[in-house]
């Protein structure tokens, strides 16, 4: 077996250098060491993998060529979202996020690391102005992984093992929360009103009991539409002495009111849209949000950075509030949930998005998604045979698009889309049969009014 | 830097960017579309967000960025299990490329091959280095990707109908916490194994805990010590035999590649972080890849999409994994599709050989630190004395905190007055006063002499002028913290109008 | 930090990247390819470049980019004549498309179209903004550009047969240096016009000056001093008089955007510095653009080609100045692209009332400083008392030097111990312990009261501690220079090959 | 008139700001700022220029949109050379010189710039040991501003008036050469030899005089071959009292023996092939190098950054070694033509380039080039009617070759490459019409043999 020796990436493998180290060490050569691996299970011969490219030239030139093999969303016109929301990225954004220190840090001390810690105190203190809550938590996973966690922070607080989720809710979603909290929670489903899209009340007051630990809601919905009833559902939650946790959308709360002011006592979401981009599927952070109660804060699995006085007068430190909570402390396996690597760096972008974007971007930011995406309804409900938006409901940034009466199905109308260079929506029909023929639609300020205008020319050509 | 805190930057008035607006078409026909909202659900006070200029923000993340000693400016040894080594650039130029960050997870198959060729291809090159035979990119770590594991061992044991027997999980004292943790999230009660008098975890200590009962073991080898253990057949056969199954937790491969596999071990399942050992970089803790391997026979269970190839194209896989057992999903999407790409570039130019060389010289430099560090008079390493460590070392210097009153949290201070990272341990300390180091095969010859020399210096600081230890840090970013904002709720403050509301009571 | 030299980091046998190799195949048909050199061509001895694996040279050069202390983390007053404001980063992103890149400057127009349809846009935004009629966007920076400017003027008069004759070009005591430079190194004697006791330029020794042998007026108005020559129609007036072209220096035009041309004020030529008025990065002094514009009756003399649209396509147009007077070309190709392309989006995020804010605020800003800074005691600035300046204003300070004995290079080196940059002038100091200083659009009124305050700060220092400047930086980057090595030839070393050779004599 | 209020880049353009600023100075708007500029040249209105983009999205996809319509050399395969080279650049140096403090860096001092300083300082030093001189500038402009100054440096040294140049250079470089000096200087062709390209010997003999201050000539040459007289030519000038002037390719001194060793004095180049992209010319960068004797290094009108020890035992720092040469120092027009912005981020990129190469790179890629180069006149000197090399000389990187015998023009061929997305040779046929139907093709490491193939099937379709 051989080493590949001068490599640019291993400084030591330099045959000369490994001599005097070998020596040092009192060894002959590099196969005298890994002594404690038992001969049986060391490898005989080199692993059967390719041959490297032999320059960063060729490595380039071969990736690139993979890459270019996808087709973009901004070569294309693009109306997926669903969970991933092609948003605009400001150029500060990656700019911060590519600086070589933090994107290569990791697990330093609040002093040598001491940008990593404030930057991020700094993105949980942003987030937490815009959700209306005093404790956020460094990034988890992502919005599901976050909604799991919420509902499991619930379970622990109420000691209760029910949870109310919406029927109409994202299944992978649904799938990642039932996984995560198996065992442990059951999750029980509340109907929608199928012509508003809204929380079934009755269904709600139904399968609510002292078992419930918590009534998990959207607002926007997965399916894109306000849900009105927001006080209403955290008061039924309260109770029954049972928390109201809502996954929410950042980008919506410029406009809309942060579930803290109608009662969610947890707060979970996608940290996505907040200048993150959509690295198919790779953007995704997860956030929770609470009260700066010790019976929520002590219950967060995450990391949560605190900022504290240092011996020199005026300065600030950071540290980490409550680590022993963690199964980094003491307590291990019995700490809350476990911790590990998640997505700190999408916590900084967020931050340095919401910094950038202020009270005035975000309110233009929603002011302009609501606008374009009623457009976007209203011109595509014109079409002969299609609804623009199956609920009658208002909704934010998506919403579900009914092909039933044309005849087809929203998979050839996808298929013909492509061919124009537009990404169709979701199909629904797999996880929604309810819901017919339908697409679930994504409208932000990224669409400009001729990509809308394209959009509907194109399905008209496809439906007509 | 004397950096504000960001809201103490804002000035009402003060724009960072302009954000698209809709066309005056749009607006003469839908008007301003947010009195269209329900009225409890319209937002009353704009978010107390700051307001400020655009060079003003990039000042404030330069000026935080400089603050952070990432792996780029400095010499990583001193995050011990963390594995931190270069991360090429060109990998994160090919990442940054449109096609790679303008893509929808959710787009046909068709418009995204390269992607998926990628995927596919890493698998590949994964399952040639573990033996395993089909690996998922779902989880967004190690920890969910153990969580992952637990949680295809509960599928496994519910196909086979013995899922309420199967109830304990079976770790070591130093594995992650997170082999005992995420296993015991998914409802396993947790049994842990302690080290005998040479590191190796208790062989018989672990026969008298495999049962009928055992669902699975969940170890690291070689473990935060840097020992590997040299029986580990022997426990994944005993595992088996009580119809269990083994799960190596290889988040940290970085010595082993090309010598030794989680097969040849007997493993059933292995994850490897992409951000360690294929060094794919760490972004201040993630997003990161914990790609989750498993044997032909578990396939079935593993969370969907699978991501496959039809002798034309790349699909996602539904099929393989549609059964009520099967994990469903972990993560959403198709986990962090850029990680996956650079460590796809990262393997693909270092090959068979490279990678070799990677385990070789990480083994080498560690060894060297090893032997350079155990000649210091109070530096010690407990276990398996004389012979070699794998990757990393748990030394520990309870003969200087003993000798000075000096600690390892007080050395890892001072050491920051000098640039350099220092890690102590996973709590609780098993290994008294511990300092784990882990060189990877980036740092030359030199850089770990100074790192050795640095700490000689410190250690001799000790003994010489411990006073000068209380307030260290003085040339870092900033100077001692008040630990007691940390645990006391009354004093914590995790957020700005948190910090400001205590402030002022 | 304390980084070697790069020479001292090398390691033989280490490589830093890997270079692509001709195939097999090619290897086969054509051999090695060297021994094809004759043999007195071929390399005996490889250069003696250092060996140094990746990670090290990015870690060295990621450490001296963290000891520079650009615009992107420092607040930008001290530089005066500079214009350091603010590079959008959208404008570098775009500028780092492939797109951009990858194109080479001998393609054919049709493969180029993007570049030439914004150069050419470029264009017809600069006329408006000057009151010109054509650009050339090709001098690489501003005094490339003079000297273009001197290279039309006397193509101007060789056309016109009376190239002997015009031998002389008057430039004032305060415009830049290279006013004076290129166009006596185009072969014109120079004459300086003195400024009278208000700093305009002397209009009396003007007016006797100006002769039927005056090539040209080259001019920056306002000049160094931030005083701006109100009788400038004047000047240009009587040059115009006498057979003269008259030449503006607006390679920082940022206070006069939207408020006054240099066509109002009667001049034929102008150019301006794209990166400083027009927000291109200064990358350290280049790659930069001077871009210049000329009167119709100029233009055949102009630099080939021009850029023009016939109405379809943008194309290279070498028509214009087909004639044997023209100046031909400066700078290869068709000047640096990528600036163009910045300052173009830079533009068209202002607009007309941005422009006009950016010069209103370049004004109050300046104007605000100036006030504050004229309320210290030992600060003062010749000249126009009581009046407006535009955009920047060079102080003196030799009040303060009376006083304490500290020079304003005391000063200068003390401001760096507080992360500031702080200018003197160009020499010879015509005012006494000068400092210049020009906040531009970019500073907050925060970020200019902290930057007055840190000059009180110090200025008080020199009356109460004036020892503390000697040996001033304390914590910059290095300590004080030992200046005697720059300008004795033993002692100088301009590289390291040098300087070892120097040091150990 | 009205400003932007409130824009982005601009913090006092608040309007509240302003106002308290103004009320510092004395005055009530912004309007009474400018009191000094005369009425009668101030304009009246706004400034008629297209109204700005109103954000940041919008001008990014206008922008793209525009560039988009340039066809790279990546999608593309180009043979273009002549000056501006595409070679591959190390994904590290695009890192370094996009770093924020580098690239807006300008005119510090060596305490608060010290990285610039020594960056600086390091590519000087580089770039000294690939030429074996000891003493490199500050960048200028280009290799043609090189070269100017280099002829301009000879005239001061010798006080004489007369430049030999070859008549097989560019005719570009020879346009800025003459217009840089005339008055001062005679630019005075040499001939050269029509079946080798080498400088023709008995012409430069005839020419020469005691007027001569200089004789330049390039090695690579223009037209691609190696002029293999470097020492003769050197000598024949040293013999009349001239200085040897040598332009010199960078990329080619791995393998090729610098200028200093057959007789310059003074050496010229381009930076552009050490790791800077083409960027439609805008990559270009000049360097000058001597021998550290003071009659040179005082005719530099560059910035020579030097190094000096510090008041500390064991430091270094760096300043500006004989700055009273320049134009900035206190002789201003007297100093050495002038200098100012140039192109001090390339300076820094050619020496990240060259410190990640080292000579084992530097070795390889030249030889890279020769192997590849030659490959490519074997093939295409194998077609029908085309000489695949115009000279009977060794080439390095660039060739001319004619196509006389095919009955096309270099006007047409390169056309019909173009649709077959090959971007064809500089057609010399204008500026050389000695040399027929003749274009100068470069080959570099970038180009697989897949690519050459592709060149040699396209040549072949278009002249059968």
């Amino acid at each position: 077996m051989q080493g590949f020796k001068s490599h640019p990436y291993i400084p030591n493998s330099v045959v000369d250098v490994q001599q005097e180290m070998l020596k040092e060490i009192g060894i002959n050569s590099l196969e005298e060491l890994h002594a404690e691996i038992p001969e049986e299970i060391k490898l005989k011969g080199n692993m059967n993998l390719p041959k490297p490219f032999s320059s960063e030239y060729e490595l380039r030139r071969h990736v690139e060529g993979l890459l270019k093999k996808n087709k973009t969303c901004k070569e294309n016109i693009n109306f997926l979202g669903a969970g991933c929301w092609q948003h605009y990225v400001p150029a500060i954004c990656d700019e911060i996020n590519s600086r070589g220190e933090f994107l290569t840090a990791y697990g330093g001390e609040p002093y040598n690391d001491f940008g990593r810690f404030q930057a991020l105190f700094e993105y949980q203190s942003l987030v937490a102005e815009l959700v209306d809550m005093d404790v956020v938590n460094v990034p988890t996973m992502d919005g599901a992984q976050a909604a799991a966690t919420a509902i499991r922070m619930a379970g622990r607080i109420t000691k209760r093992n029910e949870v109310l989720v919406p029927k109409a809710m994202d299944k992978e979603k649904f799938l990642i929360m039932k996984n995560y909290c198996a065992k442990d929670l059951t999750l029980i489903k509340v109907d929608y009103d199928i012509k508003t899209g809204q929380l079934d009340i009755e269904d709600l007051n139904k399968k609510i009991s002292e078992k419930t630990a918590a009534v998990f809601f959207e607002n926007p919905s997965f399916l894109g539409f306000i849900e009105e009833h927001g006080q209403e559902i955290s008061d039924i939650a309260h109770n029954a002495g049972a928390l109201s946790v809502v996954g929410v959308d950042p980008s919506s709360l410029g406009v809309m009111i942060p579930p803290s002011q109608y009662g969610a006592d947890i707060i979970s979401g996608d940290l996505q849209p907040l200048g993150i981009h959509m690295n198919y599927g790779g953007g995704q952070s997860g956030f929770m949000a609470t009260r700066d109660e010790e019976r929520f804060v002590m219950e967060f699995p995450s990391r949560l950075f605190g900022i504290a006085p240092t011996i020199v007068e005026g300065e600030y430190g950071f540290g980490d509030v409550a680590y022993d909570r963690t199964s980094f402390g003491h307590h291990r396996h019995e700490g809350k949930e476990y911790v590990g690597t998640q997505t700190a760096l999408w916590g900084i972008t967020a931050g340095v998005y919401l910094a950038t974007m202020g009270p005035v971007g975000m309110f233009e930011l929603g002011q302009a998604i609501m606008q374009k995406s009623q457009y976007a309804i209203k011109k595509i409900n014109a079409i002969n045979g299609v609804k623009g938006s199956l609920f009658d409901a208002v909704s934010f940034k998506e919403f579900v698009v009914n092909f039933d009466e044309t005849g087809k199905t929203v998979r050839e109308i996808n298929k013909f889309l492509i061919e124009k260079n537009i990404f169709g929506g979701k199909d629904l029909s797999k996880d929604f049969p309810e819901l017919g023929e339908s697409a679930l639609y994504c409208v932000t300020e990224v669409h400009t009014k001729e990509d809308i205008d394209r959009l509907v020319a194109a399905l008209e050509e496809c439906v007509k | 830097w004397d950096e504000p805190i960001i809201f103490e930057l804002s000035k009402k008035g003060e724009r960072g960017v302009l954000v698209p607006k809709a066309e005056d078409e749009i607006v003469d026909l839908v008007g301003d579309g947010i009195s269209k909202l329900p009225k409890n659900m319209m937002r009353k006070e704009a978010p107390n967000l700051p307001e400020i200029s655009q060079p003003r923000v990039l000042r404030h993340y330069m000026r935080l960025s400089q603050m952070t000693l990432g792996a780029d400016v400095n010499i990583e040894i001193g995050q011990g299990t963390c594995t931190v080594k270069y991360s090429p650039k060109v990998n994160e130029q090919l990442a940054r490329m449109p096609e790679m960050t303008e893509i929808h997870p959710l787009q046909h198959e068709s418009t995204v091959q390269g992607i998926l060729e990628i995927m596919y291809k890493t698998d590949l090159l994964m399952r040639e280095i573990s033996g395993m035979d089909r690996f998922t990119f779902q989880p967004g770590g190690g920890s969910q990707a153990i969580m992952t594991m637990a949680s295809v061992v509960r599928a496994y044991h519910q196909a086979n109908g013995c899922e309420d027997k199967k109830d304990e999980i079976i770790t070591t004292l130093y594995s992650h916490p997170s082999d005992a943790a995420a296993p015991a999230l998914m409802g396993y009660k947790i049994i842990y194994i302690h080290p005998d008098e040479n590191g190796y975890p208790d062989f018989e200590a672990f026969k008298a805990a495999v049962s009928e009962r055992t669902a699975a073991f969940f170890v690291a080898n070689p473990e935060d010590t840097g020992v590997y253990n040299t029986r580990i057949q022997e426990f994944t056969s005993l595992v088996h035999e009580n119809g269990g199954l083994c799960c190596y937790d290889q988040a940290n491969a970085n010595g082993l590649l090309g010598v030794t596999r989680a097969r040849e071990a007997g493993f059933d399942m292995c994850f490897f972080n992409l951000h360690k050992t294929f060094s794919t970089p760490h972004g201040c803790g993630g997003p990161a890849t914990g790609a989750m391997g498993v044997t032909k026979e578990l396939e079935k269970f593993m969370p969907a999409p699978l991501i496959d190839f039809d002798g034309e194209k790349y699909f996602l896989n539904y099929d393989i994994t549609n059964n009520s057992y099967a994990v469903g999903k972990v993560r959403l999407f198709n986990g962090v599709a850029p990680v996956v790409m650079k460590a796809y570039a990262w393997i693909m130019s270092m090959g068979p050989e490279g990678l070799y060389e990677v385990a070789k010289i990480a083994v080498l430099n560690n060894n060297y630190l090893f032997k350079k560090l155990m000649e210091l008079d109070c530096v010690d390493a407990p276990y398996i004395r004389g012979k070699q460590r794998i990757e990393q070392v748990r030394y520990t210097i309870e003969k200087l905190t003993k000798d000075t009153g000096i600690k390892t949290e007080d050395v890892q201070r001072r050491m920051m007055d000098f640039g350099m990272h220092y890690w102590t341990s996973h709590h609780p300390y098993y290994v008294p006063e511990p300092m784990t180091l882990e060189p990877t095969e980036t740092p030359s010859k030199e850089d770990l002499d100074e790192y050795i020399a640095t700490l000689e210096y410190i250690f001799k600081e000790a003994y010489e002028t411990p006073e000068k230890f209380k307030n260290a840090p003085y040339c870092s970013s900033c100077h001692r913290v008040d630990e007691s904002y940390m645990d006391d709720p009354n004093k914590w403050a995790i957020t700005w109008r948190s910090y400001l509301k205590k402030s002022t009571v």
